[in-house]
């Protein structure tokens, strides 16, 4: 009898790229670390939660209740988390989160069934405050979409910045759902003159607003910051000129320079001939997460709580360093790379200028 | 019964009713003719409050009903026929019939009852449907009708909601000779106590029906008199009937 | 010159599931009108209907000027030279009374000697069109849109006008007017098909009259003709 | 800082490019149906295809220009296509199935690109001579909206010209109205239909192409336009070229400034525009058949 | 005379019947799309309510369902009450909102109804998305369910939840079908034919489509409380424009103007797409020629096409229904 994996992700609607790219990964992580546990193969069971809370939670049904899975992996989105979580923790079921960021999962909505190998937006961000105070910025202007995801990355940015010594000159919150053109708001900002610019935005609107800044010649006068989705791989070509000198935040990045990551590197090109995303290293994480911790039980899944333990205790390097569960929380323990953008042969790619190790979650109103 | 006071009404700068005035007592019959464009439709559409008045009055049985919308007037006692077909024209012509008599029934609240069990409703549109002549055809849907058929019904749904004034808008137009006897047989046959007023081109039908005419021309009332005396009037002759019939 | 301009043969139209016109034949010589008489829901306007091929469902052979036509899409019949005034009058209500006409308007197919219709004329026939020319088409009062609908017929040139019912909801004065001068188109050579229920009007315009009766024709003759047959005017029309 | 002269007039230039942009995006769709009364739901989805079409064409020849030039006879092929095996059979039917069979072509477009292109966002590159900015007041504009605005007034005069100055439009509007009649004068209004539907669908591929370079190109970019269209349409009212603009530059400028002056309604702003437009002209502000 | 077993009424009870042994045959994953689907059907019919009867096509119905939902959820969450007059004061929540809507909206026609519902949704979501008191774009979780231990009914027991709804849904299928078959029902059929010839007969138009724009965002109201129990919370999501667009795709589908018809519509769309997208990620190219088909080969909606072909059948006639 297989090991059942139930994955869910979006695979339409505006996330599914996404959804594709950590299932792929996932793949390519099965097939590096085995996916055969003492003779039990580990099988997969895609549903697509569109990307919406209710399909994701009548679908997390499905594969909790109908498919019997043995552990989730998922989903994109905080939201369809947050619809998802309370069914997860009453059924008492395995969940490694592969990407979706919502801060409460590592405070007071945490669950002694859940852990994640992607990050909190509470993780990424907040360190970024401090090392750009450190590094010279003083008045800085921030900027992200007008949903809960954005306001807690800017929150966090604020904390940390503040913290630091830091003044947020100004704020802007473009709609989440079309924003049509960024020219008025970068027209503010113009008129501020920050030291710097932060921002958070990712996928199709990353594109626009990187492409934005450019075009209206921001990029000389004002630098641009932003949490590391900003120039995401999967975007950075379409993004042009304009992304190139950002800085930013990233739990991941290509070009960092161990072991793991080159031997990931390598196996993502071979197999799909361009880089794999800082999406798909998380999906690649989960699964070699769950291969090793299967390993740790035999395979046997029966005693859930004894899998369940060995997902927590699971600790490795893989591509973005020395990884490990937060006993607290169960948020992933890793480094928060700081990054700068530049051009080499015409391409446009980001590099790691600074490493800040070891990052927690330094939420402490979870209690398990 | 019915009363028109200095009624106006300007498209712009065409005046199509210029300060029109009409008496209706209780039970008169009365035709309303002129020249195509005199603003006959117009007068209707302005007693009926299906277009808003610049100025003037209108009452129905002592009640002033100026300010108010069409559908109030209609309760308050005016019922008309379109002379352009106004019909619901995917339900039959019994459907069409028994909506009518239940509006006239006033059965709108009523939602814990079905249509169905009101018996007397379909009786009712049943004994329409035989005065215009429509039995033959109940169950067709009025959009699969013959014009002239869909014209008889046009003047049964203004039957069916009783009115007080019955006001008929070109009712024989587009009807065989046949149906337009019927018709005009039908309207005769009314009974007495029932106001009407009626637009007619069918001379046969205005002598036959009214007593008493008024002819508008520009949006004005020309002449108002009885028959004999717009039958004889030169300038009616001249503005409306032609020569050949006098 | 005479030759049949307009011929069905055994035209069988149906609706749905309903079978109307259960085989007609017709004929109309080039410079003369026909008129077709009969009860409502007789089957006149599915007559006409068919010939123009707004009604599709139908079998049977249509000839017009000697060429069948009775495949053809209603444009490419109507451009051979016909004109159809329908019942309903098929004002556009988005256009104006103007762009009515103008959207009608083209040259004759056939060399005729007859004057061209042109705004100018149509305007000069119906004067009260001028001066609505800037209303919308819905804004017409009835009469005006009958007026209007038979002044785009002829905006077109034709060589054949069908005509629906012309003179319902106009004025005698007018209908008068109509009748003169279709008199005179007549003379000019215009042919004509056209279903009245107006019988002086159409018997005096006629020089043939079909009577229809449950979709067949139970009678085709002169007005003098039928003016003397009691028993057909009381058994399919009713008086 | 609002009340600097050249803010503003740098906020009102975005304002029209936005105006101008909107305008492309929603002429096609107002042709199509606000003159040929066709819910074309699909309306997004054609654009949808102008931007990836776009994107293959550079890919191929590294130029913008041949995909401005290509795209958009592209998208009008497929829309032939489409018209010929489905709308035409639907042209009257009842606008719900319109909705139905439209938004099925909304569920097959989408896939089908997601199969063809994947399913991550990209963007057309911006040609050469647009990349860079202008000077206005002292101030760097991209020169990028500019070609836009140029673009949106070029169109608009074209289309005028075909649209309000021939017969076209006449017959198009009488068609709707009554389809029979229109043949019954001789005239091949089938063919007329068929025209604007290729001149909606071509301006459709090519608002596509124009806003690739703006906004990213993505499956679901259909939809994010598809509402913002129908607003601009109803907003000036249906089937009227100046419906249209009025709709756009109201629609585009009222973004604008509600992003500027009171942003924390900017998500709002259009639809409590529509709303009290709709409220008080029912009909929007400029349409085109008149009411009967 | 009317029958009381329409084919409507039959094909209603064939649905229920199946349902109610279903949910005690499937097992879990079942029983919950059961209540899913159940909800979705009542959500249905009320847009239908609209749609089909009034003439009304509204994209923004699932504001109401979501208003519901979220009274529902702000009031037993954050105010400690209990379910049942929660759902009362939701569902008279919804027709209050839905009043003071309908007043500004009736009066519009077509698109224009169509493009003014979806602007006061999206108003609606809006605030829900924004306001953070509300758990803002992450909705509020920890929503429980309707006690019915006094009826036997364990709600946290996904059969008899699936029952719970079932029930009401059958109870809100009487009373919207003895709605539309009354005067009041045939008077909206009129008003959607002939607007106008109504108004001349001397009804007052607009307060009767008030009248059922209220009853239909009750009726929203209801599913949207029902629906938050079910799931457990509430997010703007439920309310955004795709919601009422996708209900009015399945109402469309399945064929409008009956109730059974948004009901069919309902089960076989959301069926279907789930079975699909369980199979293959390039569902919506399926779902996709199934809607364009659906339009070639079954004109009326999948039910209203099957009504057609029943009524015209020969032994549906000789059972005595010569039309209903
Ligand atoms: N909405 C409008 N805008 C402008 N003019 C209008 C409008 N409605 C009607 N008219 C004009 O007002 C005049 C009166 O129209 P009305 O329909 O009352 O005439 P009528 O006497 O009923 O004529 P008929 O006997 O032909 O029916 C007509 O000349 C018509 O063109
Ligand atoms: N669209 C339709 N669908 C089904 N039946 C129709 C349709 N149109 C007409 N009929 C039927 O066909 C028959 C002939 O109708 P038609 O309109 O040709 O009559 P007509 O002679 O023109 O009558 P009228 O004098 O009333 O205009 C009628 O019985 C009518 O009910
Ligand atoms: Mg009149
Ligand atoms: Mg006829």
């Amino acid at each position: 009898e297989p090991v059942k994996v139930g994955m869910i992700l979006p695979y339409s609607g505006v996330y599914a790229g996404l959804g594709k790219e950590i299932t792929r990964a996932f793949e390519l992580g099965l097939e590096v670390f085995g996916d055969e546990v003492n003779g039990r193969k580990i099988v997969l069971v895609q549903e697509d939660t569109e990307g919406k809370p209710n399909s994701g939670l009548s679908k997390t049904k499905k594969l909790i209740f109908s498919d019997k899975v043995d552990v989730l992996v998922g989903p994109v989105s905080s939201g369809v988390l947050a619809a998802m979580r309370d069914t997860v923790h009453n059924s008492k079921t395995p969940f490694v989160i592969a990407n979706a960021g919502h801060d409460g999962i590592s405070g007071a909505k945490c669950s002694p069934w859940i852990v994640r190998t992607s990050f909190s937006n509470r993780q990424v961000v907040r360190p970024m405050g401090k090392w750009m105070y450190d590094n010279g910025y003083r008045k800085v202007y921030l900027m992200a979409p007008d949903y809960a995801a954005g306001h807690q990355m800017m929150d966090h940015f604020k904390a940390g910045f503040k913290e630091a010594g830091g003044t947020i000159i100004g704020e802007e919150y473009p709609p989440l759902q079309g924003t049509k053109d960024f020219g008025p708001y970068l027209a503010k900002v113009k008129e501020a003159k920050p030291d710097a610019l932060f921002v958070f935005f990712a996928g199709g609107p990353a594109i626009q607003f990187v492409k934005s800044f450019g075009a209206f010649g921001l990029g000389n006068t004002i630098p641009l910051a932003g949490a590391g989705w900003l120039t995401s791989p999967l975007y950075i070509k379409a993004q042009g000129e304009g992304a190139n000198n950002i800085i930013g935040s990233a739990n991941y990045i290509p070009s960092i320079d161990n072991a793991a990551n080159k031997a990931y590197q390598d196996a993502f090109k071979a197999k799909h001939k361009r880089e794999g995303s800082e999406f798909a290293v998380q999906g690649y994480d989960s699964a070699r997460v769950i291969v090793e911790a299967l390993k740790a039980v035999n395979g046997d899944t029966s005693d859930k709580k004894a899998f369940m333990d060995a997902i927590r205790a699971v600790t490795f390097d893989g591509p973005r360093g020395k990884m490990r569960f937060d006993s607290k929380n169960g948020n992933i323990i890793q480094n928060i790379y700081v990054y700068k953008n530049s051009k080499t042969n015409g391409v446009i790619a980001p590099s790691v200028f600074d490493v800040i190790k070891d990052v927690q979650d330094p939420s402490d109103s979870c209690t398990m | 019964m019915l009363k028109a006071e200095v009624l106006r009404k300007s498209y712009g700068s065409l005046l199509v009713a210029n300060d029109v005035s009409l008496q209706l007592e209780k039970g008169e019959r009365r035709a309303v003719i002129g020249p195509n464009g005199a603003g006959k439709t117009t007068f209707f559409n302005l007693l009926t409050g299906e277009i808003k008045a610049d100025s003037g009055r209108v009452i129905i049985d002592g009640m002033d009903v100026s300010g108010q919308s069409s559908d109030a007037r209609a309760r308050a006692g005016l019922g008309r026929s379109f002379q352009k077909n106004n019909l619901f024209t995917d339900l039959s012509v019994i459907d069409n019939l028994s909506t009518a008599s239940a509006v006239a029934a006033r059965l709108g609240k009523v939602f814990w009852k079905p249509f169905s069990a009101f018996r007397e409703i379909r009786e009712d549109a049943e004994n329409l449907a035989e005065m215009v002549n429509l039995t033959e055809v109940l169950d067709t849907p009025v959009r699969n009708l013959s014009y002239g058929h869909q014209r008889q019904l046009e003047v049964g749904l203004a039957l069916a909601t009783k009115p007080k004034v019955l006001m008929l808008d070109e009712p024989t137009s587009g009807m065989s000779p046949e149906e337009t006897k019927v018709m005009l047989d039908l309207i005769i046959s009314l009974p007495q106590s029932l106001t009407i007023l009626i637009i007619e081109h069918d001379m046969d039908v205005v002598f036959g029906v009214t007593e008493k005419i008024t002819v508008l021309d520009y949006g004005s009332v020309l002449i108002e008199g009885s028959v004999e005396e717009v039958r004889n009037s030169q300038v009616v002759r001249k503005r409306y009937l032609g020569d050949a019939k006098a | 010159m005479s030759r049949k301009l307009l011929e069905v043969e055994n035209l069988q139209a149906f609706y749905d599931l309903s079978h109307v016109l259960q085989g007609v034949s017709i004929s109309v010589m080039e410079g003369t009108v026909l008129s077709v008489l009969g009860r409502n829901g007789a089957g006149k306007t599915t007559l006409l209907n068919s010939i123009m091929a707004v009604l599709k469902k139908r079998e049977g052979r249509i000839l017009y000027a000697g060429k069948e036509i009775q495949s053809l899409p209603a444009y490419k019949i109507a451009s051979l030279g016909i004109a159809y005034v329908p019942e309903t009058r098929g004002i556009f209500p988005s256009l104006t009374v103007k762009e009515n006409l103008e959207i009608a308007a083209r040259k004759s197919v056939g060399t005729t000697n007859r004057e061209t219709w042109n705004l100018d004329r149509v305007y000069q026939l119906f004067p009260q069109l001028k001066d609505r020319a800037q209303n919308g088409g819905a804004q017409l009062s009835g009469g005006e849109q009958q007026m209007l609908s038979i002044a785009r017929a002829l905006m077109t040139n034709p060589d054949l006008l069908i005509l629906d019912e012309p003179t319902e909801g106009l004025a005698p004065r007018i209908v008068q007017e109509i009748e003169s001068f279709l008199t005179e188109l007549k003379k000019e050579g215009l042919t004509m098909l056209l279903v009245e229920q107006n019988l002086s009007f159409a018997t005096s315009l006629a020089d043939q009259i079909a009577v229809l009766g449950k979709g067949q024709i139970k009678w085709v003759g002169s007005p003098q003709q039928f003016m003397k047959e009691m028993e057909i005017q009381h058994t399919w029309l009713g008086v | 800082m609002y009340s600097d002269p050249t803010f503003l007039v740098i906020q009102t230039l975005n304002g029209l490019q936005l105006a101008m942009l909107l305008f492309l995006l929603s002429v096609g769709l107002s042709v199509v149906f606000g003159l040929m009364n066709i819910v074309n739901l699909a309306h997004g989805t054609l654009y949808m295809f102008g931007a990836y079409f776009g994107i293959w064409v550079y890919n191929l020849t590294e130029s913008f220009w041949a995909a401005l030039a290509l795209a958009p006879l592209g998208v009008m092929l497929l829309g032939m296509f489409f018209y010929e095996i489905l709308i035409k059979k639907l042209r009257n039917a009842p606008p719900l199935q319109q909705v139905l069979v439209t938004f099925g072509l909304i569920f097959v477009g989408l896939d089908a690109v997601r199969m063809s292109w994947g399913n991550l966002a990209t963007s057309i590159p911006k040609p050469e001579i647009f990349s860079g900015s202008v000077l206005i007041f002292g101030e760097i504009y991209p020169s990028y909206r500019l070609f836009i605005i140029g673009l949106g007034i070029l169109v608009m005069l074209v289309l005028y010209f075909c649209l309000e100055r021939t017969r076209v439009g006449s017959i198009i509007r009488a068609g709707v109205d009554d389809r029979e009649m229109v043949s019954c004068l001789g005239i091949n209004v089938d063919l007329a239909f068929f025209g604007v539907f290729c001149i909606g669908c071509y301006l459709a591929g090519l608002s596509g192409v124009v806003a690739g370079a703006v906004f990213p190109v993505e499956p679901g970019m259909d939809m994010s336009v598809l509402i913002l269209t129908l607003i601009v349409v109803v907003v000036g009212g249906l089937g009227s070229l100046k419906g249209a603009v009025v709709g756009s530059l109201m629609i585009g400028l009222a973004e604008t400034y509600g992003q500027v002056f009171i942003p924390e309604y900017a998500s709002v702003t259009i639809y409590a525009l529509m709303a009290i437009i709709l409220l008080k002209r029912p009909g929007g502000l400029f349409p085109a058949r008149a009411v009967q | 005379m009317k029958k009381l077993f329409t084919l409507d009424r039959f094909v209603a009870l064939f649905l229920i019947a199946l349902s109610l042994l279903l949910s005690e045959s499937v097992e879990y994953y079942g029983q919950e799309l059961i209540a899913e689907i159940t909800i979705l059907a009542i959500f249905a019919m009320s847009l239908d309510l609209l749609v089909g009867y009034a003439g009304l096509v509204s994209l923004g119905h699932a504001a109401f369902l979501g208003i519901g939902s979220y009274a529902t959820g702000i009031l037993t969450v954050q105010y400690g009450w209990e379910m049942f007059p929660t759902m009362l004061i939701s569902i008279a929540l919804a027709g209050l909102v839905s009043a003071l809507v309908g007043i500004f909206v009736v009066r519009l026609e077509g698109i224009f109804f169509i493009m003014i519902t979806l602007a006061v949704s999206q108003m609606f979501h809006a605030y829900f998305l924004k306001n953070r008191e509300f758990g803002g774009d992450d909705g509020m979780p920890g929503i429980q369910r309707l006690d019915l231990e006094a009826f036997g009914l364990t709600v946290f027991d996904p059969a008899d939840f699936a029952k719970f709804t079932l029930i009401v849904a059958v109870l809100v299928y009487i009373g919207l079908d003895l709605l539309m078959s009354s005067p009041f029902g045939r008077y909206l059929i009129g008003i959607h034919q002939n607007e106008n010839r109504m108004r001349s007969l001397g009804v007052p138009v607009e307060q009767y489509k008030l009248a059922i724009f209220i009853i239909a965002g009750m009726v929203a109201g209801l599913s949207g409380s029902l629906q938050a129990q079910h799931t457990g919370f509430v997010s703007p999501d439920a309310m955004f424009w795709t919601v009422s667009g996708v209900v009015l795709i399945m109402v469309i589908a399945g064929g409008t103007g009956s109730l059974v018809g948004a009901v069919v519509g309902a089960v076989i769309v959301r069926l279907l797409s789930h079975q699909i997208s369980s199979l293959t990620e390039h569902w919506m190219l399926f779902m996709g020629l199934f809607f364009i088909a659906i339009v070639l080969f079954a004109s009326d909606g999948i039910y209203g096409t099957f009504a057609k072909y029943c009524r015209r059948s020969r032994w549906w006639k000789s059972a005595g229904n010569s039309s209903d």
